[in-house]
């Protein structure tokens, strides 16, 4: 039988729309998950995969590194379905390799109970010593160095390294009031009320609210990274047709909602945008509204940029 | 009671419900050299564990120096033991070996040093110190199981086959050696074997056991020439066994016909134990002897001939420095002396 | 028994062992372009602190396991035949359970809310603190030190420790200890000076079970820890897989580590006195 | 008492490796996907675990794999330890020191090397690749569990198999496996262990049709982890603790008779 | 050459550059016993697994029934080994020990079982059948190892120190019941021990090994009466052996004296060993012996004592069935036919 290889980040898709793909085209799905994009970059460069699901700037760098195919919208038409607010975005201006999957921006999640409404608003409660030992900070470079990247008003994607010497400093001088410096573990340690305030993907914040309605969800007047993942197809693709028929179907209305419904991240799907109701499209939490704020995408930056990011990270965790 | 170093009152011990031991009494005193003798599993080992503080006995007494031993830890007798497979401590060199006890009672190093040379001069390693145990050569390793035993100063040093694991020939040289040792220091030896000719050449006195019970405790010379019954007699040197009836004080019945003998105070018409060993049965000329066989089989034995002479009622085995053709007919003679009647062991009639 | 059976092994731990290894050391002197780079070993001056970080915990980790494990192996070997296997068994079926669902285990446990501080909190000992010393917190800190990395370090190796320890104490001669103890020795002396001496070959399997894995394991110190602060192995993690993918400087800090891995071992060797014959790590 | 102390560390030991896992048995009832709020008991995980094909197949992969790997490194690692048992002393160092390595390396370094490595030879990921490093690490394992048997054999049972006719192989089989086998048993399942435990070395090998349930797990930790994840742990553990509990009694009922036979063949004249 | 079965001719070979045999040349009859005897490390059992096809000669070659052996592998000779510690299966039981080689064979089960029960019966282990040979006696071990190797019905049976790990007593026993098994199978057997009793006893002829060269072959009493050297004298049977010049024919010089002896075809003032045997010492009035010394020591060993009897040039040991006290002076007397004079041996030159 026909087969289709999709790798996609690590509970991330509503697994019965697998079966519903694999039971009206007859195409076997081999579903596998990553845990970062930078693994599914070393990982596809050995194995063929025919979907593929990364984050923005690591499309960017697939972009750059030529490892994508351009995408033929006509065995796509669900396309057209995409709302265009989260098209032609910096990593792919011509919208030509990828299908948006999902998208959100950072914010803090924090915990109204022991969070005084005085101290939101903003980045600085990250920085806020009267929270010391109680709030997190996001354990990867690209998002932590971000965060304070956007708190100083610098780009995030600058490739300036004063800029990014000072944004490092920042996260330095704060390493005092965080409790960790952690990626999932906030997921728990939120709603556990291990710590009252972290940043985090709204989409995420979600959840987070559900299991505790005393977290609540903002995103800093200082704006924020708007990210999305998107659905490519590889270089080294063996199932193109295949491929381009299982984009097609997650972007019609009926797996987009259900998608929606299991993942919780925005949709960039119009459709469910206008099936949903009020209450929901207009919480910022489901929906943040991005003209509110600044908002930027991660782009691919050049390998020396990169490399002075790692160096960073390394001096702020040393 | 008072000069016996050590006492054995009444040991029992069993294991998983087998009496091992059924009473075990026992005298030794100073400077003696004792030797255990008997068969394997008779219980050797366990006395002289229970005497090393190993094991306890489930009823009767160890004393030491008039003074009850029973619940005394191994390492507060003043008993040292050889083991049978020695036992060295391979983590450390000859010398280490020999002083561990002295560091463990805390010795200076100056007398550590000094003991452990006299010693090494004694048992001949002198050279040796330093030298990995494992590299030794089993007649060497003993040397220094003996050394390290010796330098604790042991009021009784028991020894359980200390030999067994050598070659014949070294093994005659360490008897030697151990019975020097044991004159020079005055320590008692409790010494196991279950060669009755080491027994014999060691012991002052030789303590014959079988089945946890003991046999017969003398002088090698009363154990060889007087053995209390056909068991010791057997195992101590060989010798023909043979069924008979005591007729009257020095007059007894065997293999159909009447001997003169010398024992006396058995009951009238008492079934007995005749034993004569192989070396006093002297051929003679067919009409001479009391009996008459026929050589069956000769075996060249070195010193002497071992024949197997069939009589009508018995094959006796002789010893002769003459041999004998096999198929020839021949008499035998056993002068009266040489006749030793035994009560029935509780063995035999078991 | 022919020694050729070995040599199909042989091959396969050339191919599979060495060669890998090779390709580190390769890795370790090119730079991106595939030229030759002493570069890569540039930056590892800077990587003092997390080298001599990793080290610590390793060490702190490795004795604790030594601590546990020892009386652990011994307590086992004294069992009966079935008990013993039945340990051995209950030791490593930790293992059939993923070790990252066991470390949130530890850290569900372990958290400022978590099972223990709940329990502490519902015996009134916190209170009690708070009342009678003036302590200021409302729990005991647990997560996030050093400590926590080190219980999620040692709960992890701990059976590596014990299983080696446990396998020399078992092959030890009874009859050495009545030895010692018809010198003279004490049971305190006896362990010191017999038991112990004779179960170094299975100590130092032990150490090196537990020490090297130690020093690269990464994810716990992020889990358990506060995350605040790099391992070596968490260094190695982020040059492989994470943020900047540089394979290069991977290898030549893995190049760093598994040398100065192997200098301590052959240190930790110097304690053996060779009489392990065969050098074999386990068992 | 003395007794008391001991088996009272022994009993404290295994609660402290037991702990977490029977924290994680009961979060795998709990009716919310967090780990440590209690929301009511739920066999839910477990319904939906069986409808999760994804995570079926990871496990079935993992077992699978253990099993492959562990009988090919059983293989591999006996008639190794064969072959080293019998060579010279600088022989066998060498083997055992580069035998020794893999136990003695980082996971982590291992996973990237064998990704360098199949990467070099042109090896796609997938079972195969996966089979070979789980194989190249476990056989450590099982070399060393089998070498001591080798040293406690006779060293003439072999020459009396030969003597009584028995070609090398038939001496091989029928003498010395026998003999070795509780080695190569406990190798096994070390080696079995070793390979359901492994995360690091299969995440970096591990193909798109075989991931094993670790590397599903690890790749959940980017969002949320599953409970499905503890009720499948759950299942397999409590499935292996059985076994090991029929094993055991087996064995030392075993012991008991092989004890009762001796005693009575030591009465026996 | 057609009547022997084995033929070893100049065997050579050496473990790591130490030559252990240096030109083994040796000639087995069919139904012979042969025993190889000679000190620990002479090369007795390195000679046995050439034989057996265990370790390769590196010059020289193994002759059997006329054919050469060398390249045959052990599973293919007809020859079977009984192991010094016995080498038995453990993981079968007494019945599938002995069954192993006629499975192998791929007997039917019917020949199997009837071969395996007359087995049984010939070592006296019928009703052991099923026992775990761990729980057997040293002895009991022994004879299924010996039904081990019988039942493949091999025509040479080699042997090596079979009975060095049991108590003397069963030894004696053992030895006894081997050469019964010997007799009646008709088998060859090639025997190896360092117990020069064992060899004199058992053997049809016992081969003297030292240092890898063959000292001497002969019969026991040819060996015993006879030895061609000091080592070989001193080996079998205790002896003393003094330096002494060989005046001319029947006449030696030693301890000052001129003895009369009944050795010739010496070159005349050659230095000699002079060998004279304990029992044929005997102890005479201080006047009447050519020699006169002073008692020493004496011990008992069961059958005669051992004195020690030093004179002016030699202590004597000399047996006597008499006991002399310590210190006492006695001659010595030795009638010219017991003195044997011997070439010095390699042994004693180098
Ligand atoms: N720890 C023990 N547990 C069970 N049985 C034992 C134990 N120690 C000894 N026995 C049994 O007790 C009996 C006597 O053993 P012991 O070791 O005292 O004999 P022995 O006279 O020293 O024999 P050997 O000459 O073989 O050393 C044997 O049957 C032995 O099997
Ligand atoms: N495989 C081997 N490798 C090295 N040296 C060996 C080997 N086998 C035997 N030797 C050496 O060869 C010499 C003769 O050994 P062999 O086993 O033949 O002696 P033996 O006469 O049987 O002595 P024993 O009475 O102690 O059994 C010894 O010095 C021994 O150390
Ligand atoms: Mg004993
Ligand atoms: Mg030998």
């Amino acid at each position: 039988a026909e087969v289709l290889n999709v790798y996609n980040w690590g509970e991330y898709i509503d697994t019965d729309l697998i079966d519903r793909f694999e039971e009206e085209t007859g195409i076997k799905v081999i579903y596998n998950t990553f845990d970062s994009n930078e693994n599914l970059y070393s990982r596809i460069q050995t194995t063929g995969y025919d979907v593929i699901i990364p984050s923005d700037y690591a499309i960017s760098r697939f972009i750059d590194e030529n490892m994508l195919q351009p995408l033929n919208y006509d065995h796509i038409p669900n396309m057209k379905l995409i709302d265009e607010k989260y098209t032609h975005l910096d990593f792919d201006p011509e919208q030509k390799y990828s299908v948006p999957y999902t998208w959100g921006v950072v914010g803090i999640v924090y915990n109204t109970k022991y969070v005084d409404k005085a101290d939101i608003g903003s980045w600085d409660l990250l920085w806020n010593p009267k929270y010391t030992n109680r709030t997190a900070m996001f354990n990867n470079s690209r998002d932590a160095l971000g965060i304070a990247l956007m708190y100083l008003g610098y780009s995030l994607n600058t490739t300036d390294k004063d800029e990014l010497r000072e944004a490092a400093d920042l996260i330095i001088a704060g390493k005092p009031v965080y409790q960790g410096i952690w990626m999932d573990q906030i997921l728990e340690k939120l709603p556990s009320e291990e710590i009252v305030a972290a940043p985090y993907y709204n989409g995420d914040a979600v959840t987070m609210i559900d299991e505790n309605p005393d977290l609540a969800f903002y995103v800093p007047k200082e704006g924020t990274n708007l990210f999305v993942d998107a659905m490519c197809i590889p270089k080294n693709a063996k199932n193109v047709s295949g491929a381009e028929k299982f984009i097609n179907f997650m972007c019609s209305t009926e797996a987009a909602m259900a998608n929606w419904e299991y993942v919780g991240y925005s949709s960039p799907q119009t459709e469910v945008y206008k099936e949903l109701d009020e209450e929901i499209t207009s919480d910022p939490l489901y929906f943040p509204d991005i003209t509110q704020y600044p908002t930027e995408a991660y782009t691919n930056l050049p390998t020396e940029i990169n490399q002075f990011y790692n160096d960073l990270w390394v001096d702020i965790l040393t | 009671m008072n000069q016996n170093l050590v006492d054995l009152q009444n040991l029992k011990k069993e294991f998983d419900g087998t009496p091992v031991l059924r009473g075990i009494s026992l005298s030794i005193k100073r400077r003696e050299f004792v030797t255990l003798l008997g068969p394997s599993g008779c219980g050797k080992t366990t006395t002289l564990r229970i005497i090393g503080g190993f094991e306890q006995p489930d009823s009767g007494d160890v004393f030491f120096d008039g003074k009850r031993l029973n619940d005394v830890p191994p390492y507060q007798r003043e008993i040292n033991t050889v083991f049978q497979r020695y036992a060295l401590f391979p983590h450390l060199n000859v010398a280490e070996n020999i002083a561990f006890g002295l560091h463990i009672k805390k010795l200076d190093r100056a007398d550590i040093k000094r003991k452990t040379a006299e010693m090494l001069e004694l048992v001949g390693l002198r050279g040796f110190e330093n030298r990995d145990v494992t590299s030794l050569s089993g007649g060497q390793q003993q040397r220094v199981a003996i050394a390290r035993a010796l330098v604790c100063e042991p009021r009784v040093l028991l020894l359980d086959e200390p030999l067994g694991a050598l070659d014949l020939k070294l093994r005659k040289d360490m008897q030697i050696e151990l019975k020097r040792i044991q004159q020079r220091t005055g320590i008692t030896f409790i010494y196991v074997t279950h060669d009755q000719e080491e027994a014999l050449t060691m012991s002052d006195r030789v303590v014959v056991m079988n089945h946890g019970v003991i046999q017969q405790v003398g002088s090698p010379t009363d154990i060889y020439n007087e053995p209390v019954n056909a068991f010791v007699a057997d195992f101590i040197g060989e010798s023909n066994i043979i069924d008979g009836v005591m007729l009257e004080d020095c007059k007894v019945e065997f293999c159909g016909r009447t001997f003169e003998c010398v024992d006396k105070g058995f009951e009238k018409n008492a079934p007995v134990d005749v034993v004569i060993r192989p070396e006093d049965l002297k051929i003679v000329y067919a009409g001479d002897g009391l009996l008459q066989g026929v050589v069956e089989s000769i075996v060249f034995k070195g010193v002497h001939y071992e024949m197997m002479v069939r009589t009508q009622f018995f094959t006796f085995m002789v010893h002769s420095t003459m041999a004998e053709s096999v198929g020839k007919t021949v008499g035998l003679s056993v002068i009266p002396f040489d006749i030793h009647i035994m009560h029935k062991s509780a063995e035999a009639q078991a | 028994m022919k020694k050729s059976f070995a040599y199909p092994y042989g091959v396969w731990l050339a191919v599979f062992i060495l060669a890998p290894i090779l390709m580190v050391v390769v890795y370790a002197f090119l730079n991106a372009d595939g030229g030759f780079t002493l570069h890569n070993f540039s930056y590892l001056p800077g990587f003092l602190p997390i080298f001599g970080r990793s080290f610590w915990l390793a060490f702190l980790s490795t004795a604790v396991c030594l601590v546990l494990g020892y009386p652990m192996a011994y307590l086992m070997s004294r069992l009966s035949a079935s008990r013993q296997s039945l340990c051995m068994m209950l030791i490593m079926l930790p293992m059939w359970i993923n070790f990252l669902l066991r470390t949130y285990a530890w850290m569900s446990i372990l958290e400022n809310n978590g099972f223990i501080n709940q329990f502490f909190r519902s015996i009134g000992l916190i209170s009690f603190l708070q009342s009678h010393f003036g302590y200021s917190l409302d729990y005991i800190p647990l997560i996030n030190t050093q400590g926590a990395i080190v219980l999620g370090m040692v709960y992890n190796f701990l059976p590596f420790m014990v299983l080696p320890i446990y396998t020399v104490l078992i092959k030890l001669d009874r009859k050495l200890v009545e030895a010692a103890q018809d010198l003279g020795a004490p049971t305190h002396l006896v362990f010191r000076r017999v038991i112990f001496p004779l179960s170094i070959p299975g100590v130092i399997s032990g150490i090196t079970m537990v020490f090297v894995p130690s020093v690269s394991t990464f994810v716990i110190s992020q889990m358990l820890g506060s995350g605040k602060n790099l391992l070596v192995g968490d260094l190695i993690d982020l040059q492989f897989m994470g943020g900047a993918y540089n394979p290069h400087l991977g290898s030549a800090i893995a190049l760093v580590m598994i040398i100065l891995i192997f200098i301590c071992m052959w240190i930790m060797n110097k304690f053996d006195d060779g009489s392990s014959e065969e050098g074999g790590l386990l068992l | 008492m003395k007794k008391f102390f001991k088996n009272f560390y022994l009993l404290l030991i295994f609660l402290f490796l037991y702990a977490p896992i029977v924290v994680l048995m009961i979060f795998s009832f709990n009716d919310s996907k967090s780990r440590r709020l209690w929301n009511g008991f739920t066999t839910r995980w477990y319904v939906e675990l069986f409808r999760d094909a994804d995570i079926l197949h990871s496990l079935y992969v993992t077992l699978l794999v253990a099993v492959i790997a562990a009988a090919i490194a059983t293989f591999l690692g006996t008639i190794a330890a064969i072959g080293i048992h019998n060579m010279g002393r600088r022989a066998k160092a060498a083997y055992l020191t580069v035998n020794n390595i893999p136990m003695s390396s980082s996971d982590t370094i291992m996973g990237v090397t064998f990704m360098l490595l199949f990467a070099a030879i042109g090896l796609d990921k997938g079972y195969l690749t996966l089979i070979l490093a789980h194989v190249t690490f476990c056989t450590p394992y099982v070399v060393l569990n089998v070498m001591p048997k080798l040293r406690q054999l006779d060293k003439n049972a072999y020459e009396a198999a030969l003597d009584l006719g028995a070609t090398p192989h038939q001496a091989l089989h029928k003498v010395i496996l026998p003999e070795i086998m509780p080695g190569i048993v406990t190798g096994a399942i070390m080696a079995f262990t070793m390979s359901i435990d492994d995360f690091v070395v299969s995440y970096f090998t591990a193909g798109t049709t075989s991931q094993p349930l670790s590397v599903v797990i690890y790749s959940m930790t980017r969002h949320r982890m599953t409970p499905k994840i503890n009720a499948i742990s759950t299942i397999l553990f409590l499935i292996v603790l059985a076994l090991l509990i029929v094993i055991n009694v087996r064995q030392s009922r075993d012991e008991k008779r092989r004890e009762a036979a001796r005693r009575k063949g030591a009465m026996q004249p």
